[in-house]
């Protein structure tokens, strides 16, 4: 397909992040609303919710969820920079960089929090 | 399948769009039949400008105008033509800008002008700003100029149908006969067409590609100037082929007189601005016939870069500003092309074959005129590079080509639609197609053990650019001959691999290259008839130009064995010619 | 130095007598395959990589080679060429995966092995020929051309230095359709006008003699127009002209948000 | 518009309605911004909710009315926004009748939501208040 045969560059693969990243947040927003739903109805289905999130499993999900949420977010405010903008394009590879610095000095704290009792820390 | 139109434009360049944009406007049912798409026509490639004496920046006037043109030509240029083309070329570049042309500006917000060779104020005292230019793409943007506007006016274009033969009514045109429509081949599938007009233009271009080392496009392969030919018109000063003094070393990739017009040098391999010695007035803005020959002698002394046969341009000493605002593409050119940078180093360059000054003899009004009374073909119509007012006579000043498609396109536009308004259309002709589809089953249908395409195309373009290039002797121009008829035999014996209907390049091609035999064959001829050195015809053998003898144009005919040539004054009305120094 | 040059080549269902895929006919087939041909209706050609190894020089382009291929192994080859330096757009096409120009890509960019197809979303006439009367039917749809029914004065229209460098960019096109068959919102949705044509639109629009741009803008507001771009980037990548071909489409977006929110 | 037909462009359909899509997912997305990072640091790092009972979130974050505005906001935007996005995606990649189906599935799952979400955030009673 040609999707996967094109070699775009740094536009292209924030585009296909961009839209894969929204996808699954929006994914996990429909399971969350159902979940809150039922909890509402039954506390102890909630009870189970929150084992579950609290699992290694339901951790790591959840950092995966908060790392796409992180990036579609600053992805968002790049594309949108260049919409109020349409200067900035010329800089629309350096823009998603600082993106990813923002990221990793964002990011990695957050899920070493939410990871670390996992490790019994 | 056969269309009835009222006219039938050939070509969509400068000249053909103008053209049909004239007649667009007078109502005239009109197509425009191109073997390119429109916005790929050569005319596109053009860089540098388009003179016009506005005045713009200092005082400039159309007479000054006529004057270097008529000088530029070496006084072979048809005088009431060339007064036609620097008066109206004033006009016409106002009314480009009109159409919406985004031309550079001055700080007072009118049209840029810049220096060009050849062009100068007050009868050649010195060079003067009169190129009108939108940085180095003004070709680009006329090109696209004209399409725009006449997409605005319903122009109905068929793309990608390459005309393959002229029709007439009433028998060829030495007979009487008046043009009656075309015969084109509808390239995405094969299909022959015939369309029906009036008033028939051919403005299909060039011809460089008989050439090893040319600026010309792949598809400038002279069709309308070699059909014309084989139905009996002469083409008119065929051995004056103009020789661009830089060209991309190998290739021949333009790198526009633009460069020198801003300030731009041309050095040996000692890092001397040679010019000096051969034109110590203009020095690189001279006349490029006499630029190109300079390049050779320093070549031939041995002062060619290394020893090589390639010179230095020099546009370092521009500044980066300039380079990159009013430069931009040729810049790009060097870089990608060669792997030069010129910002930082000087970019080497050798002449590269690159316009025609002759072609299908026309008058003023862009008619055809096929002796050497100049009587009109009816109905026949010729503009741009393919065709030969003789504004450019021997040698073509840069710039005056824009404005002979502008100047001439118009005319013959606005002329079609008068001449379209006085007669009936031509009766259909069933069997139009038959000698078109005979000469292409011909080709298509030989079994595939005979000679190559390609094969042929090269030795041509070795033995024009070795034997009819800047330097010309009685010798080199025999073999030449000589040799163009031996190919022109093993011409008959091509096979082709491809035998199908769509998009059949192969058989196209192979079309083209018996165009290019055929112009070849007039150019060496008429070159080797012509005992004198005028303009870009340089002959060794006869150094000097030769007024008493040869201040006459060249009518090649086609004839059993060859052309065969004939003569026909030159129109003097204002300058007499006189020795051309500058 | 020697390359593989792998060409995707589209046969149409009319005889080409030498395609790798086919043995070359004998003596007599050849008249008879044509008069089968003509004017038979055209099915969807049919693709297949074919590799030639071809001599070069590092400093040729794609085009040298595929000239050379059709010279001197298969003439029954088909691309489109013109002017052979990067100024008439006829030669875009996909090569080692990405939109570009043959004749301004050198061998020595691009390593040994070198891929060719044609333009990706575009009807395939035969080997590397798509065809353009769609890409071009676009262009025309947002009335490139200069609009403006004031009388015309004397000489020319005065223009600043500043108003002209506005929209200098966006004269460069030629037209290639490298932007717009690079694009991932054109492949999803062919209907999408492109950014070649709304680089042409951008043309008019900030052209300070103008006076079509509410028409215009109102074409490109429209479901198809403008907002089908998601600032992928493949256009500006792909432009031969190096135009910033996103930010015209952003601020043409932005004029149309100006004039209606 | 004679000159539209011949383009082979399709006439234009619903431009008043992209424009509003391509400026809310703008506006939502600046908005989403401030409130979806919000709620996903005051979920994980001001409180850890999976180290709370069951009680914290009626008895804290829902005793408040503004907290609840608060989270009745934040999904209206969340929904919407996705919502109008996938919208995009889905006309994107399917055509003709399954582009239909896809969007008619895609508008009853948008209410759907919204419904359920209203729902648990209106009616959810606090216990033991
Ligand atoms: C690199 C370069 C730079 C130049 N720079 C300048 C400059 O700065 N200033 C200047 O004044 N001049 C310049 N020139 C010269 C000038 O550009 C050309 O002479 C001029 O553009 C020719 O225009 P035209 O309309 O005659 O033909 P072209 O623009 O060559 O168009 C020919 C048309 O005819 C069509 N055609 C050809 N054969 C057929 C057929 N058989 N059937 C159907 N259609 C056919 C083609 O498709 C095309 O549309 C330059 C030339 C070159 C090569
Ligand atoms: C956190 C702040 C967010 C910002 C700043 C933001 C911004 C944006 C923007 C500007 C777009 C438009 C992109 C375009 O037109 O190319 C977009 C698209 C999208 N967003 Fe968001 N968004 C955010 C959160 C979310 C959330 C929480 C979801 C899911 C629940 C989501 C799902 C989507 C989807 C599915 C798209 C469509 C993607 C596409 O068309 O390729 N976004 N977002
Ligand atoms: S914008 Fe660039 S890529 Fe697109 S058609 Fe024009 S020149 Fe080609
Ligand atoms: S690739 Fe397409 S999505 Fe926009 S930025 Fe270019 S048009
Ligand atoms: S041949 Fe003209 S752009 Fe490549």
């Amino acid at each position: 397909m040609l999707l996967f045969r094109y070699r775009g560059s740094e536009g292209m693969l924030a585009w296909a992040f961009h839209r894969i990243s929204g996808i699954a947040i929006w994914a996990f927003v429909l399971l969350h609303v159902l979940d809150i739903y039922l909890a509402g109805g039954d506390p102890k289905v909630y009870d189970d919710l929150l084992t579950f999130y609290a699992s290694p499993l339901g951790r790591i999900l959840e950092v995966l969820l908060g790392a796409a949420l992180l990036y579609h977010a600053l992805n968002g405010i790049r594309i949108l920079a260049m919409d109020f903008w349409p200067r900035l394009t010329a800089y629309h590879k350096q823009i998603w960089y600082a993106n990813w610095a923002i990221f990793i000095v964002a990011g990695v704290p957050a899920a070493i929090i939410i990871l670390k009792p996992i490790f019994g820390l | 399948m056969d269309h009835p139109f009222d006219a039938v434009v050939v070509g969509a360049g400068g000249a053909g769009l103008w053209a049909a944009l004239e007649l667009a406007r007078e109502g005239v049912n009109t197509a425009v039949l191109t073997k390119l798409y429109p916005t790929r026509s050569h005319t596109g490639t053009a860089q540098g400008g388009v003179c016009a004496a506005l005045g713009n920046l200092e005082e400039d006037k159309p007479e000054w105008h006529m004057f270097d043109t008529v000088k530029g030509g070496d006084y072979l240029v048809d005088q009431d033509a060339a007064e036609v083309l620097a008066n109206e070329a004033i006009e016409t570049v106002i009314e480009l800008e009109h159409m919406g042309l985004p031309f550079n500006r001055t700080a007072d917000g009118k049209i840029d002008q810049r220096r060009f060779g050849g062009h100068t104020r007050n009868f050649g005292e010195a060079p003067v700003r009169r190129a009108c230019f939108a940085a180095d793409r003004t070709g680009h943007m006329i090109l696209q100029t004209l399409y725009q506007q006449c997409i605005k006016h319903g122009v109905k274009f068929f793309d990608e149908y390459q005309v393959l033969d002229l029709l007439f009514e009433g028998g060829e045109p030495a007979s009487g006969g008046r043009a009656a429509g075309v015969v084109a081949y509808r390239v995405a599938d094969g299909q022959l067409h015939t369309f029906r007009g009036k008033a028939v233009l051919l403005a299909t271009g060039g011809f460089g590609r008989m050439f090893r080392i040319t600026s010309n496009a792949h598809s400038l392969t002279g069709d309308g100037v070699a059909l014309c030919y084989r139905h009996g018109i002469p083409l008119q000063d065929m051995e004056f082929f103009q020789f661009h003094p830089t060209g991309i070393v190998g290739i021949g990739i333009l790198l526009s007189e633009a460069a020198r017009g801003e300030g731009g040098t041309l050095l040996n391999d000692k890092g001397e601005r040679f010019m000096e010695r051969y034109a110590p007035k203009l020095m690189e803005l001279a006349p490029r016939d006499m630029v190109s020959r300079a390049m050779y002698q320093e070549i031939r002394a041995g002062r060619g870069i290394g020893g090589k046969d390639y010179l230095y341009l020099d546009v370092r000493h521009l500044g980066r500003k300039v380079i990159e605002e009013k430069l931009p593409d040729i810049t790009d050119f060097a870089r990608i092309y060669q792997g030069v940078e010129p910002l930082k180093e000087p970019v080497p360059v050798q002449p590269t074959a690159h316009y025609a000054m002759g072609g299908i003899p026309t008058n003023v009004e862009s008619e055809v005129v096929w002796d050497e009374k100049k009587t009109v073909v009816p109905g026949l119509f010729a503009a741009g590079e393919c065709a030969c007012v003789s504004v450019h006579g021997a040698n073509r000043l840069g710039t005056n080509s824009l404005v002979d498609l502008l100047v001439f396109g118009r005319r013959a536009g606005r002329q079609m639609a008068r001449y379209a308004g006085t007669v009936e259309r031509p009766r259909p002709m069933p069997d139009a197609t038959e000698p078109v589809r005979a000469r292409l089953a011909q080709i298509r249908l030989r079994e595939s053990s005979g000679e190559s395409v390609a094969a042929i195309r090269h030795e041509l373009a070795d033995v024009m650019m070795d034997n009819v290039g800047v330097y010309r002797d009685a010798r080199l121009l025999a073999v030449a001959k000589a040799k163009v008829g031996e190919l022109k035999d093993r011409y008959g014996r091509i096979s082709i691999a491809d035998c199908g209907d769509v998009f059949n390049t192969d058989l196209l091609e192979a079309n083209e290259l018996g165009y290019l035999l055929d112009l070849a064959e007039v150019t060496a001829a008429s070159a080797l008839a012509r005992t004198e050195s005028r303009g870009a015809h340089s002959r060794e053998d006869y150094p000097e130009r030769n007024d008493a003898r040869w201040l006459k144009h060249t009518l090649a005919y086609k004839g059993p064995k060859g052309p065969i040539l004939k003569y026909k004054p030159v129109s003097i009305t204002r300058f007499e010619p006189k020795p051309r120094t500058y | 130095m020697n390359v593989d040059l792998r060409i995707l080549r589209y046969d149409p269902e009319s005889p080409s007598l030498t395609s790798a895929a086919k043995p070359a006919p004998a003596a007599g087939e050849r008249a008879a395959r044509a008069a089968e041909s003509s004017g038979r209706p055209s099915a969807p050609p049919k693709p297949h990589w074919v590799t030639y190894q071809v001599e070069v020089d590092p400093m040729d382009r794609v085009l040298d080679l595929l000239i050379k291929v059709k010279a001197e192994q298969d003439g029954s080859l088909s691309f489109r060429r013109s002017c052979g330096h990067g100024i008439c757009g006829s030669d875009a096409m996909l090569i080692n995966n990405r939109n570009r120009l043959a004749c301004r890509i050198r061998v020595d960019q691009l390593g040994k092995k070198i891929s060719v197809a044609p333009l990706p979303g575009l009807p395939v006439v035969k080997d590397l020929v798509v065809e353009m009367s769609g890409f071009f039917g676009k262009y025309r749809s947002v009335k490139p051309y200069l609009i403006n029914d004031q009388p015309e004065p004397e000489r020319e229209r005065l223009q600043s230095a500043g108003d002209r460098a506005r929209y200098d960019d966006t004269t460069k096109c030629i037209l290639c359709a490298a932007c717009t068959t690079a694009c991932p919102s054109f492949w999803a949705r062919p209907e999408y006008v492109g950014p070649a044509a709304i680089v042409q639109a951008h043309r008019f629009i900030f052209d300070s003699r103008d006076e079509g741009a509410a028409e215009r803008l109102e074409i490109l507001a429209d479901e198809n127009g403008v907002w089908r771009c998601r600032t992928i980037f493949n256009c500006v990548d792909a432009c031969p002209r190096g135009i910033n071909i996103t930010r015209a489409i952003l601020e043409v977006s932005g004029a149309i948000v100006g004039r209606r929110g | 518009m004679s000159l539209y037909s011949r383009s082979g462009r399709p006439r234009p359909q619903s431009g008043g309605f992209e424009l509003f899509v391509w400026y809310y997912m703008r506006l939502s997305g600046v908005a989403l911004f401030v409130l979806a990072l919000i709620h996903f640091s005051v979920m994980h790092f001001v409180f850890d909710p999976s180290q709370e009972k069951s009680g914290w979130i009626f008895s804290e974050r829902w005793n408040n009315v503004l907290l609840r505005s608060f989270d009745w906001l934040l999904l209206m935007m969340v929904v919407s926004h996705a919502f109008l996005g996938i919208r995009t995606v889905t006309m994107d990649y399917f055509q003709g009748g399954r582009r239909t189906l896809a969007l008619t599935a895609l508008y009853l799952l948008g209410i759907v939501v919204l419904v359920m979400g209203t729902t648990v955030v209106l009616t959810v009673k606090i216990p033991g208040a």
